[in-house]
C-alpha cells in the first residue's frame, strides 16, 4: 500500500532527524498510511517511545502528560483523527501546554473516497476554532522547514501547532 | 433559582420533540439537560440511551434513522468537541441530525477550563457543516427546537440548537 | 436492574488515606469530585487537577509516567470520567508502564451533573474491563479492610495497577483548588520535572 | 498471558458462512475490510456499509436495533474499529437490545493503513472487555467448529451478543460495494420502511 517504501530521500528522513535533534521522546498515533514512513522510522529509533492509541484524543492527553513530566512528544494523526481531538484540545488551550501534531490529510487533493471528504474539508477550520495554529504544507521539500518552524512555535512559544501534510505528498495512495 | 426556568422550558421542548416524532433520545448526563433526560426516561415511547461519550450518539442516531426512528442528541458544549469526526458520517449520508447543546464556557462561567470549548462550539459545528441555531431566552427554546426539528427531519440536515448558559443558569451547580 | 448496593466508604476519607504517605508521588485527577477530594488532602504542587475535560486523566498520567519513569504517578478519577476514555486502558495495558496507578472512585453516578446513574451502576464492571485490557494488577475495594490491604500495592509494587473503590453516593463540600490551568500545569511541571525542564 | 491457539480462519470464508442463510437480517459493517468482506458475499439491499466514522459501527447497530425491534441486526466490524469506540460496549450493555449481535473479525491488525498490530495482538481481549462492559453473551472463536456453533448465536440467542472471531491477517482482494452515502441510506430505508 505504500508506493514509495522507505525511500531514503523521503521527507520523513529529515523530520525524524529533526525529532531527535529537538529532543522528541514520545510519539503517539493511530496507525495511518499517510505517515507510515515517519512512524516506521520513529519505531525503529530506540530513543523515541512509540505508543499506539485506540483513538487520537488519548494522544492529546498523553502529550500533555509528556510535557508536564518534562519531555517533548509529537502526536501523529490522520485528518479524520483531528475530529476526535477537539474537546481534549481545550485542556491544551486552557493550560497553554505546547502541542506539536503532524496531520496527514485525506479528503482533499485527488481524494477518491467520498466519506473522507467532510472531515478532510473541516480539519483546518475545526483546528483553528480550537485555537490551534495551522501550517499547511503541500510540497515535499518544504515539510522539514515547516515542522521545524512549528516545533519552535510549539515548544519555545508554548503553542498548539499542527502541520497539515497535504494528501498530495503524504504516503497514502488515494485508495479506491 | 434556575430550577423553575429549566423545568418550564424542558416541558415545552419535550413536547416539541414528541410532536416531531422523536423516538430515540441519546445523552451524556448533563445538569442542563437533567429535566429533559428524566422526561425521556419516564416516557413510554421514547427510548433513552445513556452514552459514555457523545460521539456514540451520532452513530446511534444514524442507525435510528436507518431504522425509521427520528432521534435527538442531548449534550453539553464540551461534548461537541467529541463528535466532530463521527459527524462526517451524518454529513456524507445526509442523515437528519438534531442536537440540543447546553452551553458552558460563556455567560457567567466560573470554571476556566470550560471556556476554550465553549467559545469554539459554534465555529467547530459550522466547520463540520452543521446548521446552528441559538436560543438565549427560555421562551424561545421550544420554538427554536421546533424549527430545528423541521430543518433536520423534513429538510434532511444536521442542526444544533445551542441553549445559552444564561438560560441554563449554570452558576448554582457543581462543575 | 439498577443495583442498590450499600457501600460505606466515604470518598474523601478514602482519598486522604491513600495520599497520606504519598512521598514524591505525582497525582493526576479527573474532573469534578476527584479534584476536591485530592485538593482537600493537601494542595500539593505535584497535583495536576484536570478540572474540565472528560476522559483524559489516565492518558495525561501515562505521558507523565513515561517522562518520569522513577516516580509513581497516581490517577484519582471518577467512573464517568474513566468511561469517557475507556479505550485508554487498552493502550496502557499494552504499554505496561510500571509506575502508573489508576484509582477510580466509583459512586455509580455522575456527581458533577446531578447524580445521574453511570453505567457502573447498571452492570458495567470496570475491573473486568481493566483485566481484559491486560492489567495484571487490579482490585475491587468495597470496605475499609480491603482498602488498607491495597494501599501498599500502590506504593510498593510495580504497576500498571487499577483499582475501583466503591463509595457512598454522596458529594462532599467543594474545596477551592486552584483552577487556573496555566498555573497548576506549570507548578506541577516545576515540582516534578524541575525548574529547568 | 497464556498461549494463544493458532489463528486459522479466513475472514472471507467466515463472513460467507455467517451470511449464508441471512434471511431478513439487517447488516451494518465497519469501515475497511469488513465492508469488503460483506460485499464479496454479494451486495445486499439490507446492508449498510460504513466507509468512515471509525468507532461507530456497533452504535449504529444499536440505534437500528432500537428502531427495528422485530428485526435481527448484525454488526460486523474489525478489532481496530471496535477499539476506537469501545466505550460503546458499555452503552449497548446497559440498553440490552435483544435483537443486536456484534461480530468482530479480529485479525489483530489495522488493515487499511499497513497492517500495523492492534492492541488485541498485545494481550487486550475484546470479548472479555465486552463481558466487563456487562454483555452477558460473549465468546471467542478460533476454529471452524467454534464458528459453526457461533452462527446460531448471531441469529437466535437473546442479545446483545458479542462474538470475537480470530481471523488470519491474510489480505483479501478488495471488493467494493457502492460507497455513495445518500444512495446507501436511501435504498436501505426504502426497502425497510417503504419510503425514504
Amino acid at each position: 500500500m505504500v508506493g514509495k517504501t522507505q525511500n531514503k530521500r523521503h521527507w520523513s528522513v529529515g523530520v525524524h532527524q529533526l525529532f531527535k535533534k529537538i529532543g522528541i521522546k514520545q510519539i503517539a498515533y493511530v496507525p495511518d498510511g499517510g505517515l507510515a514512513q515517519l512512524i516506521k522510522r520513529c519505531q525503529d529509533d530506540r530513543s523515541i517511545r512509540s505508543v499506539v492509541l485506540t483513538t487520537e484524543e488519548e494522544g492529546v492527553a498523553q502529550m500533555a502528560g509528556a510535557w508536564l513530566g518534562g519531555e517533548r512528544g509529537v502526536l501523529l494523526t490522520q485528518s479524520g483523527g483531528v475530529g476526535n481531538c477537539i474537546n481534549m484540545l481545550s485542556m491544551i488551550q486552557e493550560c497553554r501546554i505546547p502541542l506539536l501534531s503532524l496531520v496527514s490529510m485525506r479528503g482533499e487533493w485527488g481524494e477518491t473516497f467520498p466519506w473522507q471528504v467532510p472531515m478532510g474539508q473541516s480539519t483546518i477550520p475545526a483546528l483553528e476554532a480550537a485555537n490551534v495554529i495551522v501550517h499547511h504544507v503541500g510540497e515535499a521539500e518544504k515539510v522539514l522547514e515547516t515542522v521545524n518552524a512549528a516545533a519552535k512555535l510549539a515548544f519555545d512559544a508554548n503553542r498548539a501547532v499542527s502541520v497539515i501534510i497535504s494528501q498530495r505528498i503524504s504516503d497514502s495512495e488515494a485508495k479506491g | 433559582m434556575a430550577l423553575k426556568k429549566k423545568t418550564s422550558w424542558s416541558n415545552a421542548v419535550f413536547k416539541t420533540l414528541k410532536e416531531n416524532n422523536v423516538k430515540q433520545i441519546a445523552y451524556v448526563p448533563d445538569a442542563g439537560h437533567t429535566s429533559l433526560i428524566e422526561k425521556a426516561i419516564d416516557d413510554n415511547i421514547v427510548k433513552p440511551i445513556s452514552l459514555t461519550s457523545e460521539q456514540e450518539g451520532i452513530a446511534v442516531l444514524s442507525g435510528a434513522w436507518l431504522g425509521g426512528d427520528a432521534g435527538a442528541l442531548l449534550l453539553q458544549s464540551s461534548g461537541v468537541g467529541n463528535i466532530i469526526n463521527m459527524l462526517s458520517m451524518a454529513n456524507e449520508c445526509r442523515f437528519p441530525l438534531l442536537m440540543l447543546v447546553t452551553m458552558r464556557g460563556e455567560w457567567g462561567e466560573f470554571n476556566p477550563w470550560q471556556v476554550p470549548m465553549g467559545q469554539a462550539t459554534q465555529a467547530v459545528l459550522e466547520a463540520s457543516g452543521v446548521i446552528v441555531h441559538r436560543a438565549e431566552e427560555p421562551q424561545d427554546i421550544a420554538e427554536t427546537v421546533e424549527a430545528a426539528a423541521k430543518l433536520a427531519f423534513e429538510a434532511g440536515r444536521m442542526v444544533a440548537v445551542l441553549i445559552g448558559q444564561r438560560v441554563v443558569g449554570v452558576k448554582d451547580w457543581a462543575k | 436492574m439498577t443495583q442498590k448496593l450499600k457501600f460505606s466508604l466515604q470518598r474523601r476519607q478514602v482519598v486522604h488515606q491513600i495520599l497520606e504517605n504519598r512521598g514524591d508521588a505525582a497525582v493526576v485527577t479527573g474532573i469534578g469530585n476527584a479534584v476536591h477530594d485530592v485538593a482537600s488532602a493537601n494542595d500539593d504542587p505535584k497535583n495536576m487537577y484536570l478540572a474540565g475535560v472528560m476522559g483524559g486523566a489516565c492518558m495525561v498520567a501515562f505521558g507523565i509516567a513515561l517522562a518520569q519513569p522513577d516516580r509513581r504517578i497516581i490517577v484519582i478519577t471518577g467512573d464517568g470520567e474513566l468511561l469517557a476514555g475507556i479505550g485508554s486502558l487498552a493502550t496502557i495495558g499494552v504499554e505496561q508502564p510500571e509506575n502508573l496507578f489508576i484509582i477510580v472512585i466509583d459512586n455509580q453516578a455522575y456527581g458533577a451533573t446531578g447524580n445521574q446513574h453511570t453505567h457502573t451502576g447498571r452492570g458495567v464492571d470496570l475491573v473486568g474491563i481493566a483485566k481484559a485490557s491486560n492489567f495484571k494488577n487490579t482490585a475491587l475495594i468495597t470496605n475499609e479492610k480491603e482498602l488498607q490491604a491495597q494501599i501498599p500495592n500502590i506504593y510498593q509494587k510495580p504497576g500498571p495497577y487499577f483499582a475501583v473503590i466503591k463509595v457512598v453516593s454522596k458529594s462532599s463540600p467543594r474545596i477551592n483548588a486552584p483552577k487556573d490551568g496555566t498555573y497548576v500545569s506549570r507548578r506541577f511541571r516545576s515540582a516534578v520535572a524541575g525548574e529547568d525542564a | 498471558m497464556g498461549i494463544q491457539p493458532k489463528i486459522v480462519l479466513d475472514r472471507r470464508t467466515v463472513v460467507k458462512e455467517i451470511l449464508k442463510d441471512r434471511g431478513d437480517l439487517l447488516l451494518v459493517t465497519g469501515l475497511g475490510a469488513p465492508t469488503w468482506d460483506a460485499a464479496a458475499v454479494g451486495d445486499h439491499i439490507n446492508n449498510f456499509y460504513l466507509w468512515g466514522a471509525m468507532g461507530g459501527a456497533a452504535l449504529t447497530g444499536l440505534g437500528l436495533a432500537l428502531a427495528q425491534p422485530n428485526r435481527r441486526i448484525l454488526v460486523i466490524t474489525g478489532d481496530g474499529e471496535m477499539l476506537m469506540g469501545v466505550g460503546g460496549l458499555a452503552t449497548i450493555s446497559v440498553k440490552k437490545p435483544p435483537n443486536l449481535a456484534i461480530c468482530i473479525l479480529d485479525n489483530q491488525r489495522y488493515g487499511e493503513t499497513g497492517m500495523q498490530e492492534t492492541h488485541t495482538q498485545h494481550g487486550v481481549n475484546l470479548s472479555k472487555m465486552a463481558s466487563g462492559a456487562g454483555i452477558k453473551n460473549t465468546s471467542i472463536v478460533y476454529t471452524k467448529n467454534e464458528l459453526k456453533k457461533a452462527i446460531p448465536i448471531f441469529y437466535e440467542e437473546t442479545g446483545p451478543v458479542f462474538v470475537n472471531i480470530k481471523v488470519t491477517d491474510k489480505p483479501a482482494p478488495m471488493t467494493l460495494p457502492p460507497r455513495d452515502g445518500p444512495l446507501l441510506k436511501n435504498r436501505f430505508r426504502e426497502n425497510l420502511l417503504g419510503h425514504i
